[in-house]
C-alpha cells in the first residue's frame, strides 16, 4: 500500500473519530437528542434551503462559487503571469506590481471591498448583469487567487530548463512558440499539484464570502445557531468542519499522488 | 594565419569581443569553415568555446565584430524573423541533448519542419524516417527521451538537427555528458555525416577523434584563438605554451 | 423612479434580518418571520395588492447600506437605527419603533446597578452598535464586541464578560428564556432609546412616500400592535401611541 | 468619486486604530513563532517516523490543513470550554475558559500555519539531494544527527521561498481574530465603518496598512534568507 | 581464482546477493583486498559496481552473502551505533561529490570527526589543514563547495574522507564529472594516496590509470564478477568475450 493511501485512510477515518470525539465529550448523555435536533437542519445546511428545494445556499453555493473562482483565475492569472516572464520591462513590471498587490492583501478585506466598489448589476452589450453577492464572493476570491495562480504559472515555466529554450530557439522557435509547444506542456504537469493546492486554500477561503451576504454554509451555520440556541453550536460546527475535511482531504491526496507522479518523467 | 581552403568560406568571423557583464568572454575571435570542412575548436574549460558556437547560431549578440554565415550578417541580426532563417540554415547539438522530454522521437524530430518552417507533415516524417534509419535509431519513433540511453538520445538529437536540413551543424561536447561506451555511437554518425560532406563545427575533448575527422583544429584559450592549424601538426608539435601545457593534461 | 420599477417588477426586494429575534429570524420550519417581516410585508401588500409578492434578503449591520445602494434591494427592515451620519447616505421611513438602546443584562448575584458602576468591567456586545462608544467613552467600560449574537450569548455564557450591553428588546426576550430565567436579570435598564426605522434609496421621494404611507396605514390598522404580541416583545407605550396617532390623523 | 477621510483626524479612532495595529502585530508574531516550533517539531517527527507521534503529527496536519481556521478559530474559543477545559478566575471566583480571545488567534494561527508549515518543512526536506544525505551518512554520522546538522539547515533554506508565502498568509489570516472579539486593526476598523459609513475609506486604510505589513515581512524573509543563503547554491528562488 | 596477496585480506566479500524488488543487481559477488591494497572494479553501466561499494559501507543492506571489512561483520550490522564504527574505518567518496553545500571547506572537513568522533575541534582542524595540502587546496579553507570548479570539489571530498582517518578508501566514479583537464588533478591526489598505502577500492572507467595503480582489476557484468587479475593480464590478454567486447569500446 503506497504512503498516500495509507495517509488517505488514517484521515478519512481518523479525522471523522476525532471529531466525533469531541462531539460525545462535548454532549455526554444528550448527544442522541442533539443529533435529532440538527438532522432537520442538515439540508439547510448542504443546500441553504430546508428540503432540498434549491441548491443556491450552503455548502453547495461554496463549492459554486470556487469553481468559479478557480476558472477565472487560472485565465487571468495565466495572462498575470505570461506578463510576469515578459521580456519587456513595460509589462513585466507592472504586472509584478499588480501581482504583489493582490497577493499581500487580505482576502476578508478584497471580498469587502468588492463589496463596496461593485456596482449591484452593470450593463454589458445591452444586457443587464446583476451582480449578486454570490458574483461578488466569486469576483473577490478570484482577484487575489489570480496573483497566485500567476506565481505558479510563472514558477511551473521557470522550472523548466533552460536547455530546453535554448535548443527551441536553435530550431527556429520564437518566444511565444516555444511557450506554447515546448514550455508549459512540460511546465503543465509541474503546475497541477501547487493549481489543485490553490483550489484547496481557495475552498477553504469561501468561508469567508459571509460577509459579501453570500448564502454559504458559514452563514446558515450561524443563523441556525442564532435561531436554536448555542446548544448546538459545537454541534453544527462540528458538522461544518466535517463538511470541508471530506472535501479538501480527498483534493489534498490526490494532490500528493501527483506530486509524486510529476517527480517521475514522461511518458 | 594561414587558411586551408580555397574557396569562400561559409563561416567567417572577424574580431568577434563578447562580454557578459564586466567579464569578457570572447576577445578578438577570428574563425573560418568552408563548405563542407570539418573543424574542431579545443580549450580549457571557460575559455569561450561554447560562447562561439552561440553566437554563430545567434543565440547570442556579439558586443563587436562581425560574423558572417552563407549570406547572413548574424551580428546584425535583430528580429526573429532574421535570425529564423538563419537558424533553418545553422542547427546545434548540444551536450545535455535537450530533447523535448513530452514529445516521442518521431515529434522531436518532426515538429520544428512543421511548426517552424510549415513544411508538409507527410514529407517531414517520411525525412524523419530517413534521419532515423541513419542514426541507427528505426523502431524507436515512439519511444520517449526518457526511454532512451543517453547515446541514444545524443543520436536523436543529431537526427532532429538534421531534420532542419542545415547547411553546417555546431556540436557542443556533445559525447561529454556519455557514458565511456556510448561515445563510440555518437561518433560514428558524426563521422558519417563529415563523409558525407556536411559543414561541422565540433567542441570536443575527444582528441583522437578531432585527430582523425577534421580538416582544422582551433584551440582557445581565455577568449582567443590561441593556434590553429591541421590536427596533426597541432597536436605534434604546439607551438603555444598554454597548449602545450592543455595537451599534455588531456592526451 | 424607484415606485414604477418596483409595480413593474411586481416584487418588493427588502434587506431583513434573519438572526435577530424578535425582528427578524429564521423559525424552526425554515421561514423567516418576526416583527419587520410582518412590517415588511404590509408594504408590499399595500404598494402591489399582495403579501407574498416580495422577496426577502439576508442582511446583517455590516453590508446592508452597501446592498440598498449598490440597487440589490429596493428597502431596508433590519433594526435600523437612525442618526444623522446615515441620513447622509440614506433616506429613512418613519420610525416604527423605539428601541431601548442598550440595557445591561448580568448574573443575578452581580452589583451593579447603574451604568456609573461598569467602568473596568468586561461587557459582551455587537460590533457596530452605536452606542459602543458611549459604553467606553462615557462610562469606561471594555467591551468585547463580537459579528453575532449567537457569539455574544455564548461568550457571556461562557463568563467571558460581566455582562452583555445591547439593544433592550433581544436581552428582554433572552431573559424570559429558560435556562436564562433564573440565573441572569436585566441589571441596569436603557440610557438612550434609538428610533428604527426602514431605510430607502436617497431622493426615491415618490417611493419613500409610498413606504411610509403604508407604515402609517399598518399603526393605524394596529398591525405593528398585533406584532409586538406575536413575538412576545411586550407591549410597547411608543407603539400604542403611534397606533392611536396613526388612527386619530386616519379618521 | 470623492473619498473622505475626515475620520482619521478624530483622535479617539486614532487611538482605537494604533491599538489595533498593536495587537494585529503581535497576535502576528506570537503566532509566527508557534508556527515554527511546530513546523520543525512536526516534520522532524514525521520525517524521522517516529512511531505513534507520527500517525497523530499526520492526523493533525490533515485536519487542521484542510478546514477553515475561521471555523478552528470559533472552535477554540467556544467549544474548549464545553470540554471542560476552564480555569478559576482569581478575581470574580467564576470558571471562565482557559484561552482569552487572544490567545485563541494566536493558537488558531499557530495551527493552522503550523500544519502548511510542516509540509512545507517536510518538501523541504525531501528535495535535499540524497546523495547529500547519503554522503552524510558514509561518514558515520546517525539518522538524528543528519537531520540534524545536514537536513535541516538545507532542507529549511530551500523551504525559504514557500514559507515567506506561509507567513505572509498568517499575517493575512490573522484579522480572522475580529469575529471572536479580539480588538485588532480588522475590530477597530468594522466598528468605526458601522459608526460612520465611511465602508470604502476604511477598507483602503485597513488594505494599505495589511499590504505595508505583509511587504515588510516579505522584506524580512528576503533579508533572512539573505543571510542564510548557501552561496552560489542553486537557483532556489 | 587466484589471490594477489598472501596475508589476511582486509575485505573479504562471499556469495553477496542483492536485489531491488523483483530485480536482481548482486548475483554472488566474491571480492577481497588485502591491507595497503589497491583494487578497481570496471565494468559496464548498471553491472553493479557501486552496489557493491554501498554494500561495503554498509550503506544498504544485502539479500545474503557475507561481507567482512577488518573485525566487522557487515551484513549482520543493525544498529546505527555499529554502523557508526564500521564507517570511521570505511570512507567513501561519490562521483558527485555530496559535499555538504551549506557548510565551507573546512567545516566539511571538521564536521564528521568532531560531531560524529567527537574529536576535539582544535586537533581536527589542524589535521584539515593538513590534509588541504595534501590536496593542494591550501587557501580554500572558507570557500563554500559552489564556489569551486568540480575537479576541487571532489579534491575536497577526498580530504573530507580522509579526515575521517579511514582504513579504506572507496571511489565512486570519482572522476566521471569532471572536465577531461581536472580528472588529472583528482587522479594524482589518488595515485599519492595509494602509494602511502592507504587501500583503496576504486570503481572507474578512467583504464589507463587503473592501469598504472592498480593491484588487481575486477571486471563486473549483469552482476557476477566475470574475470580477475592484474591489470596488465586483464587488459591484455582478456579471457571473457563479454570483456573483451567492453574493452573493445572503451579503450
Ligand atoms: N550567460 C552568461 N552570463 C555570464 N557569464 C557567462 C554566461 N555564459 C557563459 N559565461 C561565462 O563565460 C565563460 C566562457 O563560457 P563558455 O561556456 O563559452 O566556456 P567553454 O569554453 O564552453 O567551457 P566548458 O568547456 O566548461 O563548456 C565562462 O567563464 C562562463 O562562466
Ligand atoms: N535503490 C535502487 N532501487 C532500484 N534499483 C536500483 C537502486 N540502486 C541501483 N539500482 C539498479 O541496480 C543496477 C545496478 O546499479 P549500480 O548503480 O550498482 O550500477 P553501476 O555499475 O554503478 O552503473 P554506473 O556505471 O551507471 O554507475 C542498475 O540497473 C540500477 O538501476
Ligand atoms: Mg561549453
Ligand atoms: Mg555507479
Amino acid at each position: 500500500m503506497s504512503m498516500q493511501m495509507r495517509t488517505f485512510i488514517l484521515g478519512m477515518i481518523g479525522v471523522p473519530a476525532l471529531l466525533a470525539l469531541v462531539f460525545l465529550t462535548v454532549y455526554g448523555e444528550q448527544a442522541g437528542a442533539i443529533i435529532a435536533r440538527i438532522l432537520p437542519r442538515v439540508p439547510m445546511l448542504l443546500t441553504g434551503s430546508a428540503d432540498f428545494s434549491s441548491l443556491e445556499g450552503g455548502f453547495v453555493a461554496n463549492i459554486l462559487i470556487s469553481l468559479w473562482s478557480m476558472a477565472i483565475a487560472i485565465v487571468t492569472g495565466a495572462m498575470l503571469g505570461t506578463g510576469l516572464i515578459a521580456r519587456s520591462a513595460f509589462v513585466r513590471l507592472p504586472s509584478s506590481l499588480v501581482m504583489n498587490l493582490l497577493r499581500n492583501s487580505p482576502w476578508l478585506v478584497v471580498l469587502f471591498a468588492m463589496l463596496y466598489l461593485l456596482p449591484f448589476e452593470i450593463e454589458i452589450f445591452g444586457f443587464t448583469v446583476s451582480l449578486s453577492p454570490a458574483v461578488k464572493a466569486v469576483i473577490g476570491l478570484a482577484l487575489p487567487v489570480t496573483a497566485n495562480i500567476a506565481e505558479i504559472f510563472r514558477g511551473g515555466v521557470q522550472a523548466i530548463p533552460s536547455g530546453q529554450w535554448e535548443s527551441a530557439s536553435s530550431l527556429g522557435y520564437r518566444r511565444l512558440q516555444i511557450l506554447r509547444h515546448v514550455v508549459i506542456p512540460q511546465a503543465l504537469p509541474l503546475m497541477v499539484p501547487n493549481l489543485m493546492t490553490m483550489y484547496s486554500m481557495l475552498f477553504i477561503g469561501t468561508s469567508l464570502v459571509v460577509v459579501t451576504g453570500a448564502n454559504d454554509v458559514l452563514s446558515v451555520a450561524r443563523t441556525i445557531i442564532a435561531v436554536d440556541g448555542d446548544a448546538v453550536a459545537t454541534a453544527i460546527y462540528i458538522f461544518v468542519l466535517l463538511l470541508f475535511f471530506l472535501f479538501c482531504f480527498p483534493i489534498a491526496i490526490l494532490t500528493r499522488r501527483l506530486e509524486h507522479r510529476v517527480g517521475t518523467s514522461h511518458p | 594565419m594561414t587558411t586551408t581552403s580555397t574557396t569562400k568560406p561559409l563561416i567567417e568571423m572577424r574580431d568577434v569581443r563578447k562580454s557578459f557583464g564586466t567579464y569578457d568572454v570572447l576577445n578578438g575571435i577570428a574563425l573560418d569553415v568552408r563548405e563542407g570542412g570539418v573543424v574542431c575548436i579545443i580549450g580549457p574549460s571557460g575559455s569561450g568555446k561554447s560562447t562561439i558556437l552561440r553566437c554563430i547560431n545567434g543565440l547570442i549578440p556579439v558586443n563587436s565584430g562581425t560574423i558572417r554565415v552563407g549570406d547572413f550578417a548574424v551580428e546584425a541580426m535583430k528580429t526573429d524573423r532574421e535570425l529564423i532563417a538563419l537558424r533553418h540554415q545553422v542547427a546545434m547539438v548540444f551536450q545535455q541533448y535537450n530533447l523535448f522530454p513530452h514529445r516521442t522521437v518521431m515529434q522531436n524530430l518532426t515538429m520544428a519542419p512543421i511548426q517552424v518552417l510549415k513544411e508538409n507533415p507527410a514529407d517531414v516524417r517520411e525525412r524523419a524516417l530517413k534521419l532515423l534509419a541513419k542514426v541507427r535509431l528505426t523502431g524507436k519513433e515512439d519511444a520517449y527521451p526518457s526511454q532512451l540511453s543517453g547515446g541514444q538520445q545524443q543520436r536523436v538529437a543529431i537526427a532532429r538537427a538534421l531534420a532542419m536540413q542545415p547547411r553546417v551543424i555546431l556540436f557542443d561536447e556533445v559525447t561529454a555528458a556519455l557514458d565511456p561506451e556510448m561515445v563510440s555511437e555518437v561518433l560514428n554518425v558524426i563521422r558519417d555525416l563529415a563523409g558525407e560532406g556536411m559543414t561541422c563545427v565540433l567542441v570536443t575533448h575527444e582528441m583522437r577523434f578531432a585527430q582523425e575527422v577534421a580538416d582544422e583544429v582551433f584551440f582557445t584559450d581565455r577568449g582567443v584563438i590561441v593556434e590553429r592549424g591541421p590536427p596533426k601538426q597541432l597536436f605534434q608539435s604546439p607551438n603555444d605554451p598554454r597548449l602545450k601545457d592543455f595537451l599534455d593534461k588531456v592526451l | 423612479d424607484q415606485l414604477e420599477k418596483v409595480k413593474e417588477r411586481g416584487k418588493l426586494v427588502v434587506g431583513i434580518k434573519t438572526d435577530y429575534p424578535p425582528f427578524g429570524y429564521l423559525g424552526a420550519d425554515g421561514q423567516v418571520k418576526g416583527f419587520e417581516i410582518d412590517i415588511a410585508k404590509f408594504v408590499a401588500k399595500e404598494l402591489l395588492g399582495s403579501a407574498d409578492a416580495i422577496e426577502l434578503v439576508p442582511v446583517v449591520a455590516s453590508n446592508r447600506i452597501e446592498l440598498l445602494n449598490a440597487g440589490r434591494i429596493d428597502a431596508i427592515f433590519a433594526t435600523l437605527g437612525t442618526n444623522p451620519d446615515r441620513a447622509k447616505i440614506i433616506d429613512f421611513t418613519h420610525e416604527y419603533y423605539q428601541m431601548e438602546g442598550m440595557v445591561l443584562l448580568t448574573s443575578k448575584d452581580s452589583a451593579i446597578t447603574a451604568w456609573e458602576e461598569v467602568k473596568g468591567k468586561k461587557l459582551c456586545g455587537i460590533q457596530g452598535n452605536l452606542y459602543n462608544r458611549t459604553l467606553t467613552e462615557k462610562f469606561g467600560a471594555e467591551t468585547v464586541l463580537f459579528a453575532g449574537t449567537a457569539e455574544m450569548f455564548k461568550a457571556f455564557q461562557d463568563n467571558r464578560c460581566e455582562g452583555i450591553a445591547f439593544d433592550g428588546p433581544i436581552l428582554n426576550m433572552k431573559v424570559a428564556e429558560d435556562g436564562w430565567k433564573d440565573k441572569y436579570k436585566i441589571a441596569v435598564g436603557a440610557f438612550a432609546f434609538n428610533p428604527i426605522a426602514g431605510g430607502v434609496r436617497k431622493g426615491e421621494v415618490a417611493f419613500l412616500e409610498a413606504v411610509n404611507k403604508a407604515i402609517t396605514d399598518a399603526e393605524a390598522k394596529g398591525v405593528l400592535v398585533a406584532s409586538e404580541k406575536t413575538f412576545n416583545m411586550g407591549a410597547s407605550e411608543y407603539v400604542a401611541k403611534r397606533a392611536e396617532e396613526a388612527k386619530a390623523k386616519a379618521n | 468619486m470623492n473619498l473622505d477621510f475626515s475620520w482619521l483626524a478624530d483622535p479617539y479612532y486614532q487611538y482605537w486604530l494604533l491599538r489595533g495595529l498593536g495587537t494585529t502585530i503581535l497576535m502576528s508574531v506570537l503566532g509566527l513563532v508557534l508556527m515554527m516550533v511546530i513546523g520543525i517539531a512536526g516534520a522532524l517527527i514525521i520525517h524521522l517516523r517516529v512511531p505513534v507521534l507520527a500517525t497523530w503529527t499526520t492526523l493533525f496536519v490533515e485536519m487542521f490543513r484542510n478546514t477553515p481556521p475561521l471555523v478552528q478559530l470559533f472552535f477554540l474559543y467556544f467549544m474548549l470550554s464545553e470540554m471542560g477545559l476552564t480555569l478559576t478566575d482569581p478575581a470574580t471566583g467564576q470558571r471562565i475558559p482557559i484561552f482569552s480571545g487572544f490567545t485563541c488567534a494566536v493558537l488558531s494561527l499557530g495551527l493552522y500555519n503550523g500544519a502548511l508549515a510542516i509540509e512545507i518543512i517536510r518538501s523541504g526536506l525531501l528535495a535535499v539531494p540524497s546523495q547529500t544525505v547519503e554522503g552524510a551518512r558514509s561518514l558515520g554520522y546517525s539518522r538524528v544527527q543528519t537531520f540534524r546538522y545536514i537536513e535541516l539547515p538545507i532542507g529549511l533554506r530551500l523551504s525559504m521561498p514557500a514559507m515567506t508565502n506561509n507567513v505572509v498568509s498568517l499575517i493575512k489570516t490573522s484579522n480572522q481574530a475580529a469575529l471572536v472579539a479580539v480588538a485588532d486593526i480588522m475590530y477597530t476598523a468594522t466598528q468605526i465603518m458601522l459608526e460612520n459609513f465611511r465602508n470604502l475609506e476604511v477598507m483602503i486604510f485597513v488594505w494599505v496598512v495589511y499590504v505595508a505589513l505583509s511587504s515588510l515581512a516579505v522584506v524580512a524573509m528576503r533579508y533572512i534568507d539573505r543571510l542564510i543563503r548557501i552561496p552560489g547554491y542553486g537557483a532556489v528562488a
